[in-house]
């Protein structure tokens, strides 16, 4: 399941329906990624868009994927601003047992960074500065560079 | 007519435009020169679907989605 | 730091102290894996014994080595018996970034399977039978069969 | 005397025995029907520090203990 929230996750309470929801399943290995936003270099927040029709295909491919594995993901977003010190991102690995687990979490978070269409954006001063610098280009990049 | 949408950091309105192939569309793409700098840096999307060349045939309604570089998490 | 339990995890509890302690420190990525038990093989629960003086030295060489690379990890474990659908351990990375925990949890959770000083039983009918095939020797077993 | 402890599943209480090193614990252990067949499986440790050679001098009153087979989680 895919589930996106304005503003902060609330991080307890996703995790809460989700380890209900895995142990219901009998699944034995449940791992949870939690990304928050760090206080540094002035930033008062993240903010982020997020385009949702894509993000749906790219994670029910993901599913699929997994499900093939026996295992289920879950993964709960932030759309627009999220403050430092709260959290934006949460993705969850359900399986029977713990190895396909320990190796679907990294591949899906990383696949998840280079191909998940959400744009970040540093909040200074209240204003929005699109964090290119951070950013990756999704794979086919420029083809209508002609 | 097919539209043409500019997804996050773009920060353009959706455009109509003419057009009965990708490459069309990119030729049209080009002139613009506020748009053409994204064109190296964005992937594209038809009716949300992401594409990988540039022969695609293009029907009345079909929807075109410019993805510049993502940083989700 | 490494917390042991009489009996089951309250999971969401530890989960909730763990996230909290993370995003306090700065932590931008935070990884947990969960265990718990699975119905199977009319099992109604497993059970654990814990040698602690060895699994805190274990631990503490764990910690050191997650510290040098700016990481942070914490777990904890259940002693006794553990119901089927209720978890028996979790353990979790801290990183400023994702790399290093994901690189981690791997690691972190696989050493803990083969190395940790625990010993699981199956509990059928009332009764513990320890489960010595699911169980792995420690390196540098046999050391006294001369 | 050295005290031999073994843990988990082995299910047998603390022993104290004399022993000036490693190897005549073994010795000892070995000729123990009961335990033989742990010690093929068990790894060991001298005052809580897990040892990979028999060459080791032991001293009044340490403790060793046999760790059979493991499975945390």
């Amino acid at each position: 399941m895919l589930e996106l929230y304005r503003g902060p996750l609330d991080v307890d309470s996703i995790f809460s329906s989700w380890q209900k929801w895995g142990k219901d399943k009998n699944f034995g290995a449940f791992i949870t990624f939690v990304g928050t936003v760090r206080e540094e270099e002035g930033i008062e927040a993240l903010s982020f868009d997020v385009y949702e029709p894509i993000l749906k295909k790219w994670f029910d491919d993901w599913q699929e994927r997994a499900n093939e594995k026996g295992a289920y993901l879950k993964m709960a977003h932030s759309i627009g601003d999220v403050p430092v010190h709260t959290s934006s991102y949460m993705a969850a690995v359900f399986s029977p047992k713990r190895r396909v687990a320990l190796e679907l979490i990294e591949d899906f978070v990383e696949d998840f960074k280079a191909s998940a269409p959400i744009w970040k954006y540093d909040v200074v001063n209240g204003e929005r500065v699109y964090a290119r610098d951070r950013s990756q280009k999704i794979k086919g990049s420029g083809l209508l560079d002609i | 007519m097919v539209r043409v949408e500019f997804l996050g950091p773009i920060g353009k309105e959706p455009i109509e435009i003419e057009a009965k192939s990708l490459k069309e569309v990119a030729q049209k793409l080009k002139s613009d020169k506020e748009m053409s700098k994204w064109l190296s840096e964005c992937a594209v999307a038809v009716n949300d679907k992401l594409v990988d060349t540039l022969d695609v045939k293009l029907k009345e309604g079909d929807k075109i989605s410019l993805l510049p570089p993502v940083c989700g998490g």
